[in-house]
């Protein structure tokens, strides 16, 4: 059995205790008197509050209404330019978040609801112009893909996405190396150009299959 | 058989009552006043804790089953969750809760339970206005607010319950007839006081008449977190500082540390509520604030902290032989890992990667149960027997209860931690899709953390169904004893 | 407005009744009120707490 | 400390404190904040939720989507929101000034749903994924929705609102799927959940 449950700190009985019991009037330290607070202890209240303000100084971004990021008033200045992200990458992360959900993540579709993009003749098209019209205004009405006939409708993207997130979604579907696409890449300034061109499509509505097969897959240089 | 207490009109106006100190009343004396009203919340929150957990193993295995019960719509996912969460949360932690602060409160102003009458009229409320906000939630009525789902047609009930209890208190307080106010004390008139403001101010601000915008989302975490720390916290912090030197018959190791750990909780914890809203659409110095708070809670939970392993330092052994004390130094281990724990949670480098995850939850049952729950078992075996003066019937189910809930809910926590911070580190990286069956997606690779979860669900389950019946047997007993007008059995433990 | 004066009341108040209690010793001899909770019925030193099946007065039981 | 009233004002000072930090200075500073126009569409923005949306709003609080569904946008490069595409900008107070409640949620089990209505706009998608998250997104632990739907015998010719389900979905000859009234209004709820409008404070 180990000795006396603990060994409770001396307390000075002499001293320091009976002077400050004597005279209320002086003015006494909260339990200074009785058990000297141990200094490591005071010291570590005081390094969290040096902290707490010089924390909370920093990061407010002086407390205003409207400043949402707390690095505001600090940052070093300098913009620091947005590291170029490789298409394909910036492809395959767009595809999977917004395409996936109909196209399904391996690209196959949903027989008879959502068509195929694998092996697509439209995805494999020699010129990116039919399937950025699709990306911007989508398709409506009857289309055959592979052969197989779907009826539905594709949802626009012309205000979801940008002309470089098409471009890059566009370049990782034509070039997928696992379902083997070898089509060329796509660049955002062709769908800035398409995108100009048909800006009063989306009034008319989406696509039909027979207006996309009647225009040329390479979009003429104006 | 409670003590002649003075009518209200006495008791409020302390000029009459009289300067002579009244005899202190005997222990056996209190507990036999609290017979009545304590048995009532202590059944009712066993009631509560066996439909709390059943909703909560629905719920996690809805988590990764979707199809289970999938067609019952007052069973759907959305709506268990809140059912589980205001079951437990309202139903068993809060009536547990109460029955152990009105004892404590009885035993520390060493007086007799007095107007037992506003106290069970308040937990006939209680459940009351809570069975209603449970079905309501289930039949869809829920305000979609967290942690305040309870419809509004159900809330008043409750906010009536907890004023009265508020009410009940500061008068049991007035009329303590110890001059001692023990650390406990501070902390259960903290959580009598701070409970009813939060509750109606958060009630009044988003339910009745909502403010507008985000500042609901300020006043929903401001009492969220606040619930947990201004109500369960400060309660199971005083169960731990009266229940470890009583069972160990050691006092406190340093009481004046206890004075700086109450201050700084309670001025921290107030603020922190805004830690669940990092990165969230707030302007930053509110979010920078409470940051700064959790990261200040430090102070009170190492005070804390080391104040009880110091008063336990040299009595580990007896932890072999008292089950309250295991659930004592179970729970009080706990708060101090999940404060910590916590406070990494709130810095903005870690919520990036844990916010919206399942490590929020963990640490949320770390909190909740882990720490509190455990206490008031403890609380619970420990007041029991003395208010009832029948034995518990087995140590064998006492056992059982400690060992499957001490293991289910560690079994709960670390899983879920692992395998919430893999699934946020998987969120934060956008190569990582966030569903996609044949690849590691987010989703598909939470599901085995999810089904560790409903195991350590049904582990706790075991504890649960053994504690129901060694409180239904001790029960039994008590009906049987008291049928049988004899000496009481025993006198108080040698 | 009611802001800016909190602001202002709240911390004076705090001040002031920390000044209070120090001026009336409430931070005195603190632990006394450590053994408040202990009197004659159950005095320091004593386990209150055992395993029902435990005999009365053992020393250690199963675990 | 044995004397009360001072452990009450304690009690008090600091609940009091954190009131008015945490509840009526956010009041005071972005409580009353304005629509404001946006220069480009010239339109006020937030636009005030159309009512089958406010419906469908309902239905989305009642089953507790908040649960597994944020609505809320972090900054760029603090965590991937924007890049997984979940917004086009992080989302500021301005967002939710006609939410009532304001659902930003705490758990992301499924993805955020501040956008939904601008990157998925299609009625059929969001009914297919609601009668059966199978359909659309398999391996998803969304439970289905089914109770908001009606099985009901097909007339001779399947009625304009019948759900279209791949085969393996749909129900058996001479039956079709209906949504009820709920679903629809709920995916009018999604459509409008849009947070793309340039706002200045949310470069």
């Amino acid at each position: 059995m180990n000795s006396d449950p603990h060994a409770k700190p001396p307390t000075p009985t002499g001293g320091v205790a009976d002077l400050a019991t004597a005279d209320p009037r002086e003015h006494i330290e909260p339990g200074e008197a009785q058990r000297p607070m141990t200094m490591s202890y005071v010291l570590f209240l005081c390094a969290f509050f040096a902290w707490g303000g010089y924390y909370t100084q920093r990061y407010s971004a002086d407390y205003g209404a409207l400043s949402y990021d707390e690095n505001a008033g600090i940052g070093s200045g300098k913009v620091v330019a947005a590291k170029p992200v490789d298409p394909y990458v910036l492809g395959k992360r767009l595809f999977e978040n917004v395409c996936a959900k109909c196209h399904q993540p391996d690209g196959l579709g949903l027989p008879g609801q959502y068509p195929p993009l694998v092996g697509s003749e439209w995805a494999q098209a020699a010129g990116p112009a039919r399937m950025i019209r699709i990306a911007l205004d989508g398709l409506q009405g009857p289309v055959t893909v592979k052969g197989l006939a779907f009826n539905n409708n594709m949802t626009p993207h012309r205000d979801a996405l940008n002309d470089q997130q098409i471009a890059a979604i566009l370049t990782y579907v034509r070039t997928q190396k696992e379902w083997g696409h070898k089509a060329s890449p796509v660049a955002p300034e062709e769908v800035a150009a398409i995108r100009a061109k048909t800006k009063d499509r989306a009034a008319l509505g989406s696509w039909t299959a027979a207006e996309l097969l009647a225009l040329p897959e390479h979009e003429p240089k104006p | 058989m409670s003590a002649t207490s003075p009518s209200i009109l006495r008791a409020l106006s302390p000029a009459d009552s009289g300067d002579e100190v009244q005899q202190r009343a005997l222990l056996a004396e209190i507990d036999a006043s609290c017979r009545g009203t304590l048995m009532l919340f202590f059944g009712a929150s066993v009631v509560w804790l066996l439909i709390g957990t059943a909703f909560a193993l629905i719920t996690s295995w809805k988590m990764h089953s979707p199809n289970f019960l999938a067609d019952i719509s007052w069973l759907a996912f959305g709506r268990v969750r809140p059912a589980h969460l205001n079951a437990v949360v309202l139903g068993f932690a809060s009536e547990a809760a109460i029955g152990v602060t009105l004892w404590l409160m009885c035993r520390l102003g060493r007086v007799p339970l007095m107007h037992a009458w506003m106290v069970n009229i308040a937990g006939v409320f209680w459940n009351v206005g809570l069975a209603i906000g449970i079905g309501g939630i289930l039949a869809g009525d829920s305000t979609g607010i967290e942690w305040l789902e309870i419809p509004g047609y159900a809330s008043p009930l409750l906010f009536v319950t907890y004023a009265l209890i508020a009410i009940w208190g500061i008068i049991a307080f007035r009329f303590r007839r110890e001059k001692h106010l023990y650390v406990s004390q501070w902390y259960l008139l903290g959580a009598l006081f701070w409970f009813p403001w939060l509750y109606s101010a958060a009630q009044i601000l988003l339910i009745m008449e909502p403010v507008r915008g985000v500042v609901q989302a300020a006043v929903n975490w401001w009492f969220g977190h606040n619930v947990l720390g201004l109500w369960f916290t400060p309660i199971g912090i005083a169960a731990i500082y009266y229940f470890i030197p009583k069972v160990l018959g050691v006092p406190v190791y340093k009481y004046s540390l206890s004075v700086i750990g109450f201050w700084s909780l309670a001025l921290f914890y107030n603020w922190n509520g805004m830690h669940h809203l990092v990165g969230g659409p707030l302007p930053a110095w509110l979010i920078t604030v409470s940051i700064v708070a959790s990261v200040m809670m430090t102070i009170p939970v190492i005070t804390v902290g080391l104040n009880h392993h110091f008063t336990m330092w040299g009595h580990f052994h007896k932890l072999k032989d008292s089950p309250v004390l295991r659930f004592m130094v179970f729970g009080g281990m706990s708060y101090t890992v999940t404060s910590l724990h916590g406070i990494l949670l709130a810095l903005r480098s870690v919520s990036e990667v844990t916010h919206f995850t399942h490590s929020t939850i963990a640490h949320a049952h770390q909190g909740l149960y882990a720490f509190f729950v455990m206490v008031m078992f403890g609380a619970i075996y420990y007041i029991v027997p003395r208010i009832v003066q029948v034995e518990w019937p087995s140590a064998r189910l006492i056992r059982i209860h400690f060992w499957a809930t001490a293991i289910g809910i560690m079994l709960y926590i670390v899983p879920l931690t692992i395998g919430g911070t893999l699934q946020g580190f998987a969120m934060i990286n956008p190569d990582v899709p966030f569903l996609d069956l044949n690849k590691y997606s987010v989703v598909t690779m939470t599901v085995p953390y999810l089904k560790m979860r409903s195991f350590s669900g049904f582990v706790i389950l075991v504890g649960h169904l053994a504690f129901a019946t060694s409180f239904v047997w001790i029960v039994a007993r008590w009906i049987k004893a008291a049928r049988r007008p004899q000496p009481a059995q025993i006198a108080s433990h040698a | 407005m009611l802001f800016v004066s909190s602001v202002i009341v709240l911390p004076v108040a705090a001040l002031w009744a920390l000044r209070w209690a120090v001026r009336h010793g409430e931070f005195k001899n603190l632990d006394k009120t450590a053994l408040s909770i202990f009197d004659d019925e159950e005095p320091v030193g004593r386990m209150t707490d055992r395993f029902p099946d435990a005999p009365r007065n053992s020393k250690p039981s199963r675990s | 400390m044995n004397y009360g009233p001072i452990i009450f004002l304690g009690i008090f000072l600091t609940i009091a404190s954190s009131w008015l930090g945490l509840v009526l200075a956010p009041q005071i500073q972005f409580g009353r904040q304005q629509e404001i126009k946006i220069e480009e569409t010239g339109e006020v923005y937030p636009p005030v939720r159309p009512g089958l949306a406010q419906q469908g709003m309902e239905i989305y609080k009642a089953n507790g989507c908040i649960y597994c569904h944020t609505q809320q946008v972090r900054t760029e490069g603090y965590g991937a929101d924007i890049a997984r595409n979940w917004g086009q900008r992080r989302t500021v107070t301005r967002d939710y000034l006609h939410d009532k409640p304001v659902m930003l949620g705490t758990m992301r089990t499924g993805p955020d749903l501040t956008n939904i209505g601008v990157r998925q706009t299609s009625v059929l998608w969001h009914l297919q994924h609601l009668y059966d998250p199978q359909i659309t997104s398999k391996g998803s632990i969304m439970p289905p929705f089914r109770f908001l739907f009606e099985k009901r015998k097909a007339g001779d010719k399947p009625s304009p609102d019948a759900l279209a389900l791949p085969k393996e979905f749909a129900p058996e000859a001479g039956f079709e799927i209906v949504p009820k009234q709920e679903a629809k209004v709920l995916v009018q709820y999604l459509l409008s959940l849009k947070a793309n409008a340039p706002l200045p404070e949310a470069k």
